[in-house]
């Protein structure tokens, strides 16, 4: 058998129907096979990587027809890139969720299986070359991101999860009603196809489609005023599953509203200014509204949501150094979100209300978790030399070179905003007395590992940047290059 | 190896080596300290020439090579580094976290030595920033009660940075490249808007870390508030770090000469800078306070000296740059070792320490006379340079906002010297023992130091001239050993005035002391005259409140003026701005909705204004 | 207020909705079919199937059949999951539904129609690929037995083991099948069993059996999606 | 106004208006289970637009069954149908979740007003 | 060469006496006539010489350390230093000790560098009327030191030079003293001489009634006795420095004593029929017609 893209998908998948059983022999084997899967993908994301710098986009049929007949997947450089870092962030918070779910046995198997389908999902709306099926994914994903926002029962899990069922099943009607009008002006559902016919369909309805996918999308990639259920859902849901919202479904939203944009109707023929602007006004409000948050989590899901807002600006630049800068911001942002909800998690382990207050002094407690933490703060905020600051210098960089001097003042100024609110969190945790007896809990070893595994990392790309850029330099052409795609999927 | 980056390493891996041997042993910890920080010293003074040193990091090249300005800063740097890191050995006996200390310590400095040997944008900006939240660590090592300090000084650096981020993309955008020669070169061919643009965000960028007038506001509360050990090289040397960035612009960019106004308006904003932190020095209590004051009117100096831009100016500016990092540190050494040794800084308590701490007391009574500016030591040199370039550039105005602060100076200059070691004995502070010997000798060495470069300014003004010659693009610049010329041909000679000031001074002190010496005796200074009733043991008249009350009336006006209440209400509305903000997130699932629908409404009402772009 | 904001906002919304479809002649398909006319095509001539939609939605779409199953599934887990209550220790939680019982008329034509229901639920999955119905249709008419079932009889208990078996052997021959495909042709889901010929039971190859599989697999989603809401809910009596 | 496009407001008209209605709900109603119901609506709404889309005149279902072999038909394109299979579905799945939701909401709050439930705010 | 070091050495003790001797007979005149004005008969004019001999013949029983010891000096450097670097008389006509070696900006700095030596001195006592006498007079000297300053930036962008000779040299080449060639700094830097010369009604550092005469007070014997001589030296210093940049310096000594004391009696009469000002009476005093004139000084000089 041949390793191809429909791994991600087909293999998940079979596990996932396949845990039920197995949970049968043995509750711990419930846990761990989707780990096992996991761990495959990313083996697969390895090989599929080498393979695709190699001889180029990767285009599989699936069911013997070719696009636009069948549904395609294509691993292109962008879309290998986003998967692989999903696949391997899920990875890790497999093996840090793996000793935090020990309590309650009976409900990890439904935890693993849903966030194997989290991933799958997002995997899924990425590698798919067909837009209905795209849907299909982002339903998958959303479903999954709604039982697992409320998973916890002690905490207001429900509520949140209602919130972003309600606004993601808007989404969802967005997204069909757009799907619907270009299906009906182009007869076809595959997106190359689509592009290569998009000619044919009228500038007042491309503009209207355009819109209705933009609110969809922009949903899940949490635009604002879209992102409502955001920070809500990151908050309530378990500490991991916020890694998982930062790292894929954000990014699967971000990804498909790039193809739309990009690929879909070309730069040049969508509105894309509203990307930059509401890029900037999500930027500007999230990271404002973060700095008013008492609860750790929500702060991380504002941060998480402003930096979105910068990803979707770069996009709205729409050159090929903006569209490198967006995916280097969102690879960066993967990864070091990631590690801030992992080790926050354990910050505000045993606390009811989540307070950022009640960090006082936890750094003498969690000396190493408070120490990733610091660490994740100091690259999300874009200090030299950790990661976070080559993204941010290559988005100015784009900025700069479309003469955008506003853009780029609005967006420091902001960060400005965002290095204050990090730096009171870390001034909590090491240079405050605790007001009562710190109740803590110590990460087991797994939890330390995956932290680790994303500090060092982040470490590597922060001194060898070169050796992802690479990659995403291939990603960010082969989005620029809409041409390209097109043909190669079309066989043309 | 490149030398260059040997020192670099040195730094850089003594932060991590000190933080892991800290967890081993005390002793090797101080070792490493002192090692890591003496090594660089060596080689730095040792090596005639430094090579340069090029490579290639995600897609920006980085070139590193030490110019002749970057020299004397970088000398600044390890002297004072090496200096403070031995001080710090014995200043931070006793405390918690002194690994994280130290490493931050290392970091800060390699930094510092990283920004200098930058010839490029981006390598200069990634120093610049761990130079930040490495201080920033430092700043807020004392804990609690810096929390606020911290943030203002983190918010005012991350804005000066990101100024300087985004000239730095803006110059890429320019001239596509990130060497800061090219941006040197192609500056004159840019449009002019986007000239003024750029200097106006670099300078913004450098005037927060020199302390530049609106703003300076963190840098009296984190000099103050950091460890003393660390404030002597904080305010001694990485607040020049602005300066060298300042005189880079200033000068490199021809601002003073093709931008009048411009540099018109940095000269007076440093000016007014330095009369304002004279006067608010002044009336602190803290003598930490009042050095960190201080350093931001010594700060306004050297603004205004660069900001003139003359030949003269620029030598006066840097000459007091230096000279400000070698007096400030013994200052702030010498706050430190009466923190550790009386327990206190405050100068409403503090008494008599003179005959306790006499080295100290020296140390501090140099520093501050080089301070003052008065003659022999070395402060008069920078001063007078200053005066006589900015009268001769008819600056005149400008010099007597400059003399009025300076005159203001001694003021808290006598301060100071009072508060700390004069005034009436307390029983309280009989204890006190002259601080240890790893703290004297930095404190000394720096004495030494003050003490020659007033009669040999040539030391510094020699590389200082030679930077002007080559690099900064003045021609023919002058200097001389001990003889200082302004621009109407008088010179002073400097060793003349020393010899005069001397054997008056040893004639007067000799014939003070040796006359009838036998029948005098010392008595404590409870026993004053005071109209005839003698202090009693529980009084105690020493005078330390409303020092200069009289000076605070005649000066109301400016005290009402406070950049830190402007700053305030602007805080306060942004806040309340972020409140609102925030309160857009109701927490009411339908308000989203309602959201989403206004978005998707009001994108359709515009279509059609989207579809004709 | 905010109802006449709500109305104002949606009228503006359908507007503009109505304004993009009413381009859009309605029974004019057929000028606007590109990739349908394929369908249309293959169907017939390389699947042997005689229904096409099931045609598009086993084998040319098969993969969002995939997908559509997995939503049911996750649909169901996330119930599961969502509705989980930790049992104390000790404490029995009776399994009783908070229905009412049913007259005697309903629980004697419950009887009656129950295994009609199945075996027309069967026979729709089994028959997809020729008349209309399939999987899914056959699946939601077994559930509608099971549930009218439920509906009746207070007591009537659906056995969860042997749901999540069929639910996940279902599942697993779907994405065998699907293997199948990848392993002796050359792409996942592909169709590389005989087809047959045209209008006979045994035609269309792999299709008929994916809709069994899909149609057991809706059956025992929805009987456990309908068992989970309505099991255990004691408190929705107060 | 031809015919054409009478029939076309009339049936579009209808799809959407279930759609603005089901919305309507959603925005304005305070009871979950009247917020779930308007999501329904939503669906059905969008499913209908669905179906019509696909609709040709005349068009019989695409099916090859015996009684159309030989003979020349006209069919409806079975795209459009083939989603809204799946989008039923799908629809299914969501409504079934977001029923589960409102157990447990009900569950914990012991109301379904969404006035009452308002934990989670700013 | 050891016949110029021998010369030098001569003419630091020379000038140096002339100073001293001068400055105790101006003293003892300003005591006089004060007197006279007050109606009272007066010490004769020699008295401070008496005043002398009799303090440096006390035995000094006590000192409260070694900065007290040292206090004095500072002030002797101060004025003697300065001294150094002022022509006594015009160009040749007198010794010339060090005035090539120095400028009028440097000057500014050595003249307070007693004042503050001595105020550490005085610090030292623990008096606490000493430390309250020394706040007074640094911050009046912040409030004369504006005007003065000016007048003397007029001074120096009128005849482009910082040295004192060549400005008197200047002078002479023009014919017009620069009393008369830039009026308003010379108006400027007498007001300023007021606080300079610290008599009433500026006179609140010393405050005798109100602070036991102020920084001084805890010092006796040997350290009010050469307080004494240098405050006589540094009189002399201050008056010389006006004639020099003002009123063209002087040919004779004859001519020098006219002219200085002929300035001295403006301060003095001026302080007679003031009462005394508090000390931020005395700054705002100093930040109002003297900085004013100071201005149109520059403005004059510039545009001049």
């Amino acid at each position: 058998m041949v390793i191809s893209p429909i791994h991600y998908v087909a293999i998940p998948l079979l596990v996932a129907f396949l845990i039920p059983l197995v949970a049968k022999i043995g509750k711990n084997w419930a846990r761990i096979l989707p780990g096992l899967t996991l761990a495959y993908l990313n083996f697969v994301s390895v090989y599929l990587m080498t393979k695709v710098q190699e001889t180029g986009i990767i285009s599989e049929s699936v069911g013997g027809w070719d696009a636009p007949v069948g549904i395609n997947l294509v691993f292109s450089p962008l879309s290998g890139l986003l998967v692989s870092l999903i696949t391997g962030i899920g990875f890790l918070v497999w093996l840090y969720s793996y000793q935090f779910k020990n309590v309650e046995k009976n409900e990890s198997q439904k935890y693993f299986t849903l966030l194997l389908m989290l991933i799958t999902g997002a995997n899924g709306v990425i590698l798919t070359g067909d837009i209905f099926n795209m849907f299909v994914f982002m339903e998958i994903t959303a479903i999954s991101a709604y039982a697992l926002t409320a998973f916890y029962r002690h905490r207001n899990g429900a509520e949140a999860a209602f919130k972003y069922l309600l606004i993601g099943s808007l989404a969802s009607t967005f997204m069909l009603l757009a799907i619907m009008l270009l299906y009906a002006q182009v007869g076809t559902l595959n997106m190359a196809d689509i592009a290569s016919k998009m000619d044919q369909v009228s500038s007042g309805m491309k503009v209207t489609i355009f819109i209705l996918f933009l609110t969809g999308f922009g949903i899940e990639a949490e635009m604002f005023p879209l992102n409502g259920w955001a920070p809500d859902a990151y908050t309530e849901a378990p500490g991991p599953i916020g890694a998982v919202f930062a790292s894929a479904v954000v990014k699967a939203g971000v990804y498909a509203m790039a193809r739309v944009v990009f690929t879909l109707f070309g730069y040049g023929d969508s509105p894309v200014e509203i990307l930059i602007i509401m890029g900037v006004i999500t930027m500007a409000i999230a990271e404002f509204s973060a700095f008013r948050q008492e609860k750790l989590k929500r702060m991380l899901a504002y941060s998480s949501i402003g930096q979105m807002g910068l990803v979707i600006a770069a996009f709205g630049l729409g050159t090929k150094a903006g569209v490198f800068a967006a995916l280097f911001i969102m690879v960066n942002h993967a990864l070091i979100k990631s590690l801030l909800f992992l080790s926050g998690t354990y910050m505000v382990y045993h606390s009811k209300e989540k307070l950022i207050a009640e960090l006082n002094g936890m750094a003498k407690e969690l000396p190493v978790t408070a120490a990733l933490f610091a660490f994740g703060a100091l690259a999300i905020a874009g200090f030299p030399p950790f990661s976070g600051f080559w993204s941010k210098v290559y988005f100015l960089i784009a900025a700069a070179d479309q003469k955008m001097v506003f853009l780029i003042i609005m967006v420091l100024l902001v960060t400005t905003v965002e290095v204050l609110y990090y730096f009171k969190v870390i001034n909590r945790m090491y240079f405050h007395k605790p007001e009562m007896e710190l109740e803590y809990r110590r990460p087991s070893t797994n939890a330390l590992i995956s932290m680790f595994v994303l500090t060092a990392v982040i470490l590597w790309i922060s001194f060898f940047p070169d050796t992802v850029m690479g990659y995403i330099d291939a990603a960010a052409n082969d989005l620029v290059n809409r041409a390209g795609y097109i043909n190669l999927v079309l066989n043309r | 190896m490149n030398s260059l980056v040997i020192m670099l390493l040195i730094y850089f891996a003594g932060a991590i080596l000190v933080y892991a041997a800290n967890k081993f042993s005390a002793v090797l910890r101080d070792v490493i300290v002192v090692l890591a920080g003496l090594l660089p010293v060596a080689l730095f003074f040792s090596i005639p020439a430094f090579e340069a040193f090029q490579f290639r990091i995600a897609g920006f090249d980085l070139f590193w090579d030490l110019g002749s300005l970057a020299y004397i800063f970088e000398a600044l740097v390890v002297v004072v580094g090496a200096a403070s890191l031995v001080y710090a050995i014995s200043y931070m006996k006793g405390k918690k976290n002194l690994g994280y200390f130290y490493m931050n310590f290392f970091l800060s400095l390699g930094s510092m030595t990283g920004i200098l040997m930058s010839q490029d944008l981006i390598s200069f900006f990634i120093f610049w920033e761990i130079m930040t939240w490495s201080s920033y660590f430092i700043v807020v090592f004392n804990g609690y009660k810096t929390n606020k300090i911290g943030l203002t000084y983190i918010f005012f650096s991350a804005l000066g940075a990101y100024a300087m981020l985004t000239a730095i993309v803006m110059i890429n955008t320019q001239t596509g490249s990130t060497m800061w020669n090219d941006f040197f070169i192609a500056f004159a061919g840019m449009s002019s808007h986007y000239q003024l643009l750029i200097s106006i965000l670099f300078i913004f960028g450098f005037g927060v870390k020199a302390a530049m007038m609106p703003l300076h506001i963190w840098a009296a509360d984190a000099y103050s508030h950091s460890p003393m050990a660390y404030t002597a090289t904080f305010s001694g040397v990485l607040s020049k770090m602005g300066v060298y960035g300042l005189a880079l612009v200033m000068i490199k960019l021809a601002l003073v000469s093709n931008h009048f106004v411009f540099s018109q308006v940095i000269a007076w904003l440093g000016a007014v800078t330095a009369a304002l932190a004279t006067i608010y020095a002044l009336i602190q209590k803290d003598i930490r306070k009042l050095l960190a004051y201080s350093s931001v009117a010594q700060l306004g100096y050297i603004i205004t000296g660069i900001a003139v831009g003359t030949a003269m100016s620029f030598m006066a500016g840097i000459y007091l740059a230096v000279l400000h990092g070698l007096f400030k540190a013994a200052l702030f050494m010498v706050a430190g070792a009466v923190e550790k040794q009386a327990g206190t800084t405050d100068m409403h308590k503090l008494r008599a320490l003179i005959r306790k701490m006499p080295l100290t007391f020296i140390t501090a009574m140099v520093a501050i006379i080089a301070l003052a500016g008065i003659p022999p030591l070395g402060g008069f040199v920078g001063k007078w340079m200053l005066y006589e370039s900015l009268i001769g550039s008819n600056h005149y105005f400008l010099v007597i906002v400059i003399f009025f602060s300076s005159t203001a100076a001694f003021l808290y200059a006598y301060r100071f010297l009072y508060g700390i070691f004069l005034g009436q004995e307390e029983e309280e502070f009989a204890h006190v023992k002259e601080a240890p010997l790893m703290m004297l000798i930095p404190m000394l060495f720096f004495t030494v130091l003050l003490i020659v470069t007033g009669t040999f300014p040539g030391i510094i003004l020699g590389p200082v001239a030679n930077a002007m010659n080559h690099g900064m693009g003045f021609r023919g610049v002058q200097w001389e050993m001990s003889v200082l010329t302004n621009v109407y041909g008088d010179s002073i000679h400097l060793s003349v005035i020393s010899t005069i000031v001397v054997v008056v001074f040893i004639v007067f002190a000799l014939f003070l002391i040796l006359k009838g010496r036998k029948g005098t005796r010392y008595v404590t200074t409870k026993d004053i005259a005071n109209s005839g009733e003698p202090v009693r043991p529980e009084d105690n008249y020493h005078f330390a409140l409303d020092f200069y009350k009289p000076f605070e009336r005649a000066m109301a006006p400016l005290y009402r003026f406070k950049m830190s209440e402007i700053y305030g209400n602007i805080s306060d509305g942004l806040v309340s701005f972020f409140q609102f903000t925030r309160r857009l997130y109701s927490g009411n699932g339908q308000t989203y909705v309602y959201y989403v629908l206004l978005f998707i409404v009001i994108l359709l009402v515009f279509s059609n204004q989207l579809i004709n772009r | 207020m905010k109802k006449y904001v709500a109305v104002v906002l949606l009228l503006f919304f359908g507007y503009y909705l109505l304004l993009s479809f009413l381009q859009l002649d309605f029974g004019r398909a057929d000028e606007r079919m590109a990739v349908s006319k394929d369908y249309l095509h293959e169907s017939v001539a390389t699947n042997k199937v005689a229904n096409v939609i099931t045609s598009i939605v086993v084998n040319f779409r098969g993969f969002d059949t995939l997908g559509e199953v997995t939503v049911l599934f996750l649909a169901s887990t996330a119930l599961a999951s969502i509705l989980y209550r930790r049992n104390k220790p000790g404490v029995k939680v009776p399994k009783e539904r908070i229905l009412t019982s049913a007259s005697h008329l309903l629980h004697i034509g419950a009887k009656v129609l129950f295994p009609i229901s199945i075996v027309l639920g069967a026979y729709i999955f089994i028959h997809g690929h020729l008349t209309p119905g399939g999987g899914f249709q056959g699946g939601a008419v077994i559930a509608t037995g099971v549930l009218l079932m439920i509906l009746s009889y207070r007591k009537f208990h659906v056995n969860h083991n042997i749901v999540s078996w069929v639910e996940s052997i279902a599942g697993i021959a779907f994405v065998a099948i699907g293997f199948t495909g990848l392993i002796f042709g050359t792409s996942f889901l592909e169709n590389v069993f005989p087809v047959g010929t045209l209008n006979a039971l045994m035609s269309g190859g792999a299709i008929p059996l994916i809709y069994i599989a899909v149609g057991f697999k809706v059956g025992a989603e929805l009987i456990g999606l309908l068992d989970n809401i309505l099991l255990n809910n004691k408190e929705l009596k107060q | 106004m031809n015919i054409q496009d009478f029939i076309n407001f009339l049936v579009y008209g209808t799809a959407i208006f279930l759609i603005i209605g089901g919305l309507y709900a959603v925005l304005t109603k305070k009871y979950l289970t009247k917020i779930v119901i308007g999501l329904s609506i939503m669906d059905a709404g969008i499913n209908l637009l669905l179906i019509a889309i696909g609709y040709t005149y005349k068009g019989t279902a695409p099916i090859f069954s015996p009684a159309v072999e030989g003979k020349t038909v006209t069919m409806v394109d079975p795209v459009p149908q083939a989603l809204v299979l799946t989008a039923i579905v799908i629809g299914f799945g969501v409504t079934a979740v977001a029923l589960s939701l409102v157990i447990r909401l009900y569950r914990h709050h012991n109301t379904l007003c969404i006035d009452n439930i308002k934990n989670l705010k700013w | 060469m050891m016949g110029d070091i021998w010369m030098t050495l001569l003419g630091v003790l020379v000038t140096t006496l002339l100073a001293f001797v001068t400055g105790m007979f101006y003293m003892g005149a300003s005591r006089k006539i004060t007197a006279r004005v007050q109606n009272r008969v007066g010490p004769p004019i020699y008295q401070n010489f008496l005043d002398l001999i009799k303090l440096q013949a006390k035995d000094t029983a006590i000192h409260h350390g070694w900065m007290q010891l040292l206090g004095p000096a500072f002030l002797m450097v101060s004025a003697v230093g300065s001294l150094m670097f002022i022509p006594v008389l015009n160009k040749g006509l007198f010794f010339e000790n060090f005035t090539a070696d120095g400028d009028i900006i440097f000057l500014l700095y050595l003249m307070v560098f007693g004042s503050l030596g001595m105020a550490l001195g005085a610090g030292q006592t623990g008096n606490p009327n000493s430390a309250i006498g020394v706040t007074r007079g640094l911050t009046q000297m912040v409030g004369f030191e504006i005007p003065w300053v000016m007048a003397i930036v007029a001074l120096i962008l009128q005849y482009h030079t910082t040295n004192i000779a060549e400005i008197l040299e200047a002078q002479h080449r023009s014919g017009v003293w620069s009393m008369f060639a830039n009026p308003y700094a010379f108006i400027a830097a007498l007001l300023a001489a007021f606080g300079m010369f610290r008599y009433s009604p500026f006179d609140i550092v010393g405050a005798p009634a109100e602070l036991a005469s102020g920084p001084v007070s805890e010092n006796g014997g040997k350290f009010l006795g050469t307080m004494m001589s240098s405050h006589a030296v540094f009189a002399f210093v201050k008056l010389v420095l006006y004639v020099d940049l003002f009123m063209g310096g002087a040919d004779n000594l004859v001519e020098l004593v006219i002219k200085t004391f002929g300035l001295y009696l403006i301060p003095l009469t001026y302080g007679m029929v003031n009462p005394r000002y508090r000390t931020e009476q005395a700054v705002r005093y100093f930040y109002g017609w003297p900085t004013l004139f100071g201005i149109i000084a520059i403005l004059y000089a510039v545009f001049y």
